[in-house]
């Protein structure tokens, strides 16, 4: 964070231009709820985001992880209401399952934004003052997009595929899914999809992926919904030693140095942009505090595509990250 | 024999096999009200059998109206259910809780309730009432893990006669009481037998028979020898009966006067806060040396302090003349010295391990080598077996599954293995039979010779008389006297271990 | 004779005999190091975390507290008597997700459906005691099958969806407050610790579970009936563990098989802290109480400060083993 | 007198009076029953799971036996000497994590990092079993203290990202194949077996570990340093948690503080499914060699049926029992 956020006067005066603080209150420092399903990368460029706008603005975080559970998820919110935080920014567990939670925000006059897995209940304008998050389904479509013009210029326009998931880890995962298989369908490709299996810590998912290969050894694509699925598959693919290709979903670092590696295993893969989510999701929560409504009220931000056909973006990834 | 008196347990022709093991073998038994009946033979013959199939804790091969109480012919599920129709039981291993109180303890299964609650008060008092009969009172409200053995005894004790039973049995009560206590015992059983209550009296200790039964009976390997009245045999064709053919010995050895050898073990100015006020003697190389003393005079604590696995102590000990520092049971066999526990369930065998493995664990951890030399260990486990009459299956037998003597054994066994110079002792015959008592005594007199010393501490004072050298005399935290093993007879040491007004037992 | 012998009481022992003070009984008391620390980690709390000390958030730490502390208890009693339970969370999953099932998917009524699933988990918890005694599988196998099973059954029962309950009758039981102030659960939290305590110290089967932890063949020849105890132990953890299963769905106002990942390290940490000894035959409900206020204390603080999510962690650990030292040390020189 | 008393052998012990056929032996052994199951589960899933039964598969399965089977035999001499130690997963997540931030981020050389890394985790172990044994403190609680802890310290060093290591030589460590066929995790695996079994059964260290297990006290009277041992099997857990997170490290080309989730669970679950008792005191290493395969072959058969994750769950929960049902079984009919 730069120091000079702390400096308490200096009502509204910089560049973001969607900041106009009519009154005073802008002065106040904000406290700022953050809850994330678990730790990971995402999550923790998510968190760090979010850390570098609000202490820019002289304000504190408060983050907790709900580790994929409604209950915990509940606990960490009443804490964080208990700790009259200024508004609440938070991933869902699961539409359904987080309403009750939510609402208790609500009805303790905390204006509450969603920046990922919002659909349905929680984007209703009655719950949330504003909803900023990575298009989910545009996610697996991308990648998917992708993986039908490897498919067209390599396997003849039909693919055995292979699929790790992370359904029970997050309910975006089913998003990523639909998409990516939308976007087969919608270019043509013949897609017979020969397993789907679970598997989203690069630990787990590894065995998983190797034991997938080896009951089918018909696959030549594989697709993972997430960063550790992605991982997973790239290792078992490099160690059984067959040429398969993998698509997967979600960047960093080991990922993008997959991208660039001359194995040819990555084909593409699809990463959200968490700190443009998060920031986003931090603005809308500055309007609502302020008073103003957000316009839309749902904002998608969309991912961005690291391939081998395009290796400039994905070199601009790893400077980023150097930087 | 009051013949006239009413049958009140009587059991045809019982049988118990374990796996293709016949523990017990068609014994019989008729027991009258009022009647003591003592029930003799050595180790395995079968007395704990019998015992648990009287008191429903086992059940018998064949099942069928073996057991009469008053007439009626009972088929207890279990022990539970024998207890509440009479049949009491002081079994040979402890069954106490050690976390619950003394009086929980004495009432355990009965707990009275009121308005569907425990009433605490009411199990305080009815037990007061239960140990108010035994004659020593005991702290009613302190867990029963911090008792000492003796007391845990009493607490079994009270707990069989809350319910006034009709039949008594008592396992080896006095295995872990003083003389003074073991007279105690013996009139309250004399007491109880008076009301009417019939008695089965496991013992080893023969003293104990004519003092306290009428009648026995012996068994010997699973099957009924005799069942005679106490007065019409001698204690010397008793022993011949439980022994089978050859009789123990009498007399072990001749005591020697070794003043003049070189000292092997000294022990000086002991001090336990509360307990030894400053204890001195020496072992030499080849003595016995008896500690007799009552019970909690503190001569199992002296012996720990010795052998490093207690450390509240001042004063030294020393080895070969040489003063030992920082004492532990590891350092102590490295010099040569070896301890035996006195409660060999809780410090003594390791239960799932073979009679091999039990035997060899001080030899290894004395060794320096790492690594098990089987050939060699399988010699050193078959002699030890051999030399002292274990009677096992193999090497291999889990060792919980001997009798209580022949666990006794392989924990005795393990100083010989290890090749020790100097043998701490602590109460080596609780629950031995007449017969590995004897070989126990003749092994510990051999050793001797060979110039290895044992310091043996024994609550059966004829048995330090009959083996040891020299005998001290632990009163009041000190040594209060040394007699020699000439001058020793057992009634001689509990005179002086009972000797002067020192403060009772509260 | 040894009547001299400093001895602390448990407070499970009635001791007319004993002639101390209260103050003195007080100090000798296994858990009063707890305490002390527990009381030492509230002050600091007030002192350095911004709005701990408010009356909401009390009744906050209690609402949660009762969420982990319910099953405590009743672990308690399991870890008491010689055996362990990890199945808890799992058994809470199943709950949650069996009884949305019934009423969204199969239109039961939800007091039937709530009274199905809790008769379903305590079969189970029932069938592990069950099989414990008849065929001597050790409970920690038995649990840790439901643990794995369960969350797979509960996943399929869901398909890992939240199911939505709508009635908000329903909510108030998860999320209510009782006259407007106390938190529901918190009620349950102290009911069940109330009759949990009352269990242990008072009744025939609570001072059995002591007699079959501390000594199972001696309860067995008392004529206690240990399969009995070990079936009912059982059963308890279970039933608080469907109970805790119907507070998240409440709370929640949907079933999940997602919830109460690691409630078993939770009430189980909570009886240790609280000085239940993992061999058996020791432990009190009070201590437990202490262990799970503890934790829930500490849980609120750390976010109250807006510590690291993973400092958290490391503090919540170097906290277990702290208290435990303290607990222990307190233990040996008494 | 005893001598028809027919006395399963256990493996551990030497037993030269014994007569019985090597068949009456084998039949006699605890594990067979457990074999039994193995060699029917292996039969069934290779007759309907397709390209189950393959060279590359059998060598797959050994290969991912390895990722929890060399912690389960460690773990075996840790339950056998009467404790536990449920941090093997968080130990392993902190060793990737070190290591990967000694090379990426401090440049040390592999070999260092790697040493480092082991040294800081047995350490660790060593000091639970010495506050085990100098204060009293269970292994319970001090290794649940070290799996909240060591997880949270492995996600603030590599701040969750994964810290990508690249040494192709150092992937090889996890990934190769020794003469291009045998996974060299799998290599691991079985020279972990044989070091441990030949520990267990050959010398004087493991035989105290059963005896300090059976009874503590009468090893300590022995002369057993009851200290010494339990530092040693909790070093032991230590030590292979850190090879487990070491091989991950080299298998996913990155340090990872996400790994290892649940790892405590695989190693007791396949020790004690191989017969190793909670107890203490009783257990076998090869009894653990065919728990892990069991568990091993079970989750790669599943897979290879396309079996529903939730599904797989459920089965493996089933299993877990029924082999030790199987086990507990063959015990008392023995
Ligand atoms: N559960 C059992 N399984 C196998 N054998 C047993 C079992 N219980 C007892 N035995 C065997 O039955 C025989 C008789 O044992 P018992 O305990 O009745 O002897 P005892 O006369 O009481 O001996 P001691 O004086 O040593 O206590 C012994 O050889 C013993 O090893
Ligand atoms: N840790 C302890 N704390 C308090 N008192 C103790 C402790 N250990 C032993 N005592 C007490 O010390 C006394 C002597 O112990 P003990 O009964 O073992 O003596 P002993 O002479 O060996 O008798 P025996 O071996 O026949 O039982 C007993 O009153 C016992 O309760
Ligand atoms: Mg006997
Ligand atoms: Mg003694």
């Amino acid at each position: 964070g730069s120091p000079a956020a702390t400096t308490p006067a200096a009502p509204g005066g910089t560049e973001t231009p969607a900041t106009q603080a009519p009154e005073t209150p802008a002065a106040k420092a904000l406290t700022i709820g953050l809850v994330m399903l678990q730790g990971d990368e995402y999550f923790r460029n998510i968190e760090m985001g979010l850390q570098e706008a609000v202490q820019a603005d002289g304000g504190t975080v408060i983050a907790a992880n709900s580790t994929n559970d409604p209950g915990t998820e509940a606990s960490a919110v009443q804490n964080m209401i208990q700790r009259q935080i200024d508004a609440l920014l938070i991933q869902p567990v699961s539409g359904d399952a987080s309403v009750a939670t939510m609402k208790l925000a609500v009805d303790a006059g905390i204006p509450v934004i969603c920046y990922g897995n919002c659909g349905g209940p929680t984007v209703d304008p009655t719950l949330v003052k504003g909803a900023a998050q990575s298009d989910n389904t545009d996610l697996g479509a991308a990648t998917g997009r992708a993986a039908a013009e490897y498919i067209k210029a390599n396997l003849d326009g039909a693919a055995k595929i292979g699929i790790l998931n992370c359904d029970s880890a997050a309910e975006t995962c089913k998003l990523r899914k639909a998409g990516f298989k939308a976007a087969l369908e919608e270019a043509g490709i013949k897609a017979d999809y020969v397993a789907d299996q679970e598997g989203y810590l690069a630990d787990k998912a590894t065995p998983v992926a190797t034991n997938m290969l080896s009951a089918s050894p018909e696959i030549n694509l594989l697709w993972a919904a997430n960063e550790g699925g992605t991982v997973g598959l790239v290792t078992a693919v490099k160690a059984s030693g067959n040429r398969v290709a993998v698509f997967g979903t979600d960047i960093s670092e080991q990922i993008a140095g997959f991208v660039l590696a001359e194995d040819d295993i990555l084909q593409a893969t699809t990463g959200q942009d968490p700190v443009g989510t998060v920031q986003a999701a931090y603005q809308m929560a500055k309007n609502a505090i302020a008073g103003q409504a957000n316009d839309p009220i749902e904002q998608l931000v969309p991912g961005v595509t690291y391939s081998r056909a395009d290796t400039a973006t994905v070199e601009a990834y790893l400077a980023g990250l150097g930087g | 024999m009051a013949d006239d008196r009413p049958v009140v347990l009587e059991c045809v022709e019982l049988s118990k096999t374990y796996g293709n093991f016949r523990a017990l073998d068609s014994v019989s038994l008729t027991l009258r009200a009022g009647e003591v009946r003592a029930l003799l033979g050595k180790n395995g013959a079968g007395k704990s059998t019998l015992v648990k199939l009287i008191s429903g804790t086992e059940h018998p091969d064949r099942g069928h109206d073996q057991i009469k109480l008053d007439g009626q012919p009972v088929h207890w599920a279990n022990s539970g259910e024998a207890r509440s129709g009479g049949i009491a039981v002081v079994h040979q291993e402890f069954s106490l809780i050690p976390e619950l109180s003394v009086a929980e303890n004495v009432m355990v299964g009965r707990w009275p309730r009121r308005r569907g609650l425990v009433d605490h008060k009411a199990i305080l008092k009815s037990a007061a009432r239960a140990i108010d009969v035994l004659g020593e009172p005991l702290p009613l409200t302190m867990p029963v893990g911090r008792l000492s053995t003796a007391h845990q005894q009493l607490v079994e004790i009270a707990k069989a006669l809350l319910d006034e039973p009709k039949v008594l049995i008592l396992d080896e009560p006095t295995s872990a009481l003083n003389s003074r206590e073991v007279d105690a015992l013996l009139a309250l059983v004399r007491r109880l037998a008076q009301r009417g209550v019939a008695v089965i009296y496991v013992s080893h200790r023969m003293r104990e028979i004519p003092l306290v039964a009428d009648s026995m009976t012996i068994l010997r390997d699973g099957r009924e020898v005799a069942t005679v009245g106490v007065r019409e045999v001698t204690t010397d064709e008793v022993a011949s009966m439980i022994a089978g053919s050859s009789r123990a010995q009498a007399k072990v050895g001749e005591p020697q006067d070794l003043s003049g050898a070189e000292v092997a073990l000294a022990v000086e100015n002991l001090v336990i806060d509360g307990l030894l006020e400053g204890v001195s003697f020496e072992v030499r190389k080849g003595e016995v040396l008896g500690i007799a003393g009552l019970l909690g005079s503190g001569r199992t604590e002296l012996l720990s302090s010795i052998y490093g696995s207690r450390h509240d102590c001042e004063g030294e000990v020393l080895v070969g003349g040489r003063p030992v520092k920082d004492r532990s049971p590891a350092k102590m066999l490295r010099l040569g010295v070896a301890m035996t526990p006195e409660d060999r369930k809780d410090a003594g065998i390791v239960p799932l391990l073979g009679v091999g493995e039990n035997v060899m664990l001080m030899a290894r951890s004395r060794g320096r080598s790492p690594w098990i030399r089987r050939n060699q260990e399988r010699d050193t486990i078959a002699e030890v077996i051999d030399r002292l009459s274990i009677a096992t299956a193999g090497a291999g037998q889990p060792i919980a599954s001997l009798s209580g003597g022949n666990q006794q054994k392989g924990v005795i066994g393990r100083c010989l293995a290890a090749e020790m110079s100097v043998l701490l002792l602590d109460e080596p015959t609780r629950g031995i039979d007449v017969g590995a008592k004897a070989q126990l005594y003749r092994l510990i007199r051999e050793l001797a010779q060979r110039g290895i010393s044992s310091v043996f501490v024994s609550s059966e004072l004829d048995e330090l008389a009959q083996v040891c050298d020299r005998v001290l005399v632990l009163r009041d935290g000190r040594v209060r006297e040394t007699v020699s093993g000439a001058e020793a007879t057992g009634d001689r040491l509990l005179a002086l271990a009972m000797k002067t007004d020192h403060e009772e037992l509260v | 004779m040894t009547s001299q012998t400093p001895v602390a009481e448990s407070p499970d022992t009635a001791a007319p005999a004993a002639k101390q003070s209260p103050l003195r009984r007080a100090l000798a008391w296994e858990g009063t190091g707890l305490l002390a620390v527990l009381i030492a980690v509230f002050i600091i709390l007030s002192l350095i975390a911004p709005n701990f000390l408010t009356a909401a958030n009390m009744l906050n730490i209690l609402q949660q507290a009762a969420f982990f502390g319910i099953v405590a208890f009743a672990m308690t009693l399991v870890i008491v008597s010689g055996e362990i339970d990890v199945s808890v969370g799992s058994q809470a999953a199943l709950t949650s997700s069996v009884v949305a099932y019934m009423v969204v998917t199969m239109g039961l009524p939800m007091w039937l459906a709530a009274l199905l699933a809790i008769v379903i988990a305590v079969a189970l918890g029932a069938g592990i005691g069950w099989i414990r005694d008849a065929l001597n599988v050790p409970t920690f196998i038995g649990t840790l099958a439901l643990y794995l099973a369960l969350r797979g059954v509960a996943h399929l029962v869901t398909n890992t969806f939240p199911i939505p309950v709508d009635a908000s009758e329903f909510f108030y039981w998860g999320s209510g407050r009782v006259f407007g102030v106390i938190p529901v659960p918190a009620v349950y939290f102290f009911l069940t610790f109330v009759v949990v305590a009352v269990i242990a110290r008072f009744t025939v089967f609570g001072r059995s579970v002591y007699a079959v932890g501390g000594n199972p063949k001696a309860a067995a020849l008392s004529g206690i009936s240990v399969r009995r105890v070990r079936i009912l132990v059982m059963s308890g953890t279970a039933f608080t563990a469907a109970i805790t299963g119907l507070m998240h769905t409440a709370q929640l106002a949907s079933g999940n098989s997602t919830i109460a990942v690691g409630l078993e390290f939770d009430a189980i940490a909570a009886a240790v802290i609280g000085g239940t000894a993992m061999a058996g035959g020791r432990g009190t409900i009070i201590g437990t109480l202490i262990g799970v206020l503890f934790v829930a204390i500490l849980l609120n603080g750390m976010v109250m400060l807006g510590l690291n999510p993973y400092v958290q962690q490391v503090v919540r650990g170097g906290l277990v083993l702290f208290a435990v030292l303290i607990n222990v040390a307190r233990t040996r020189t008494a």
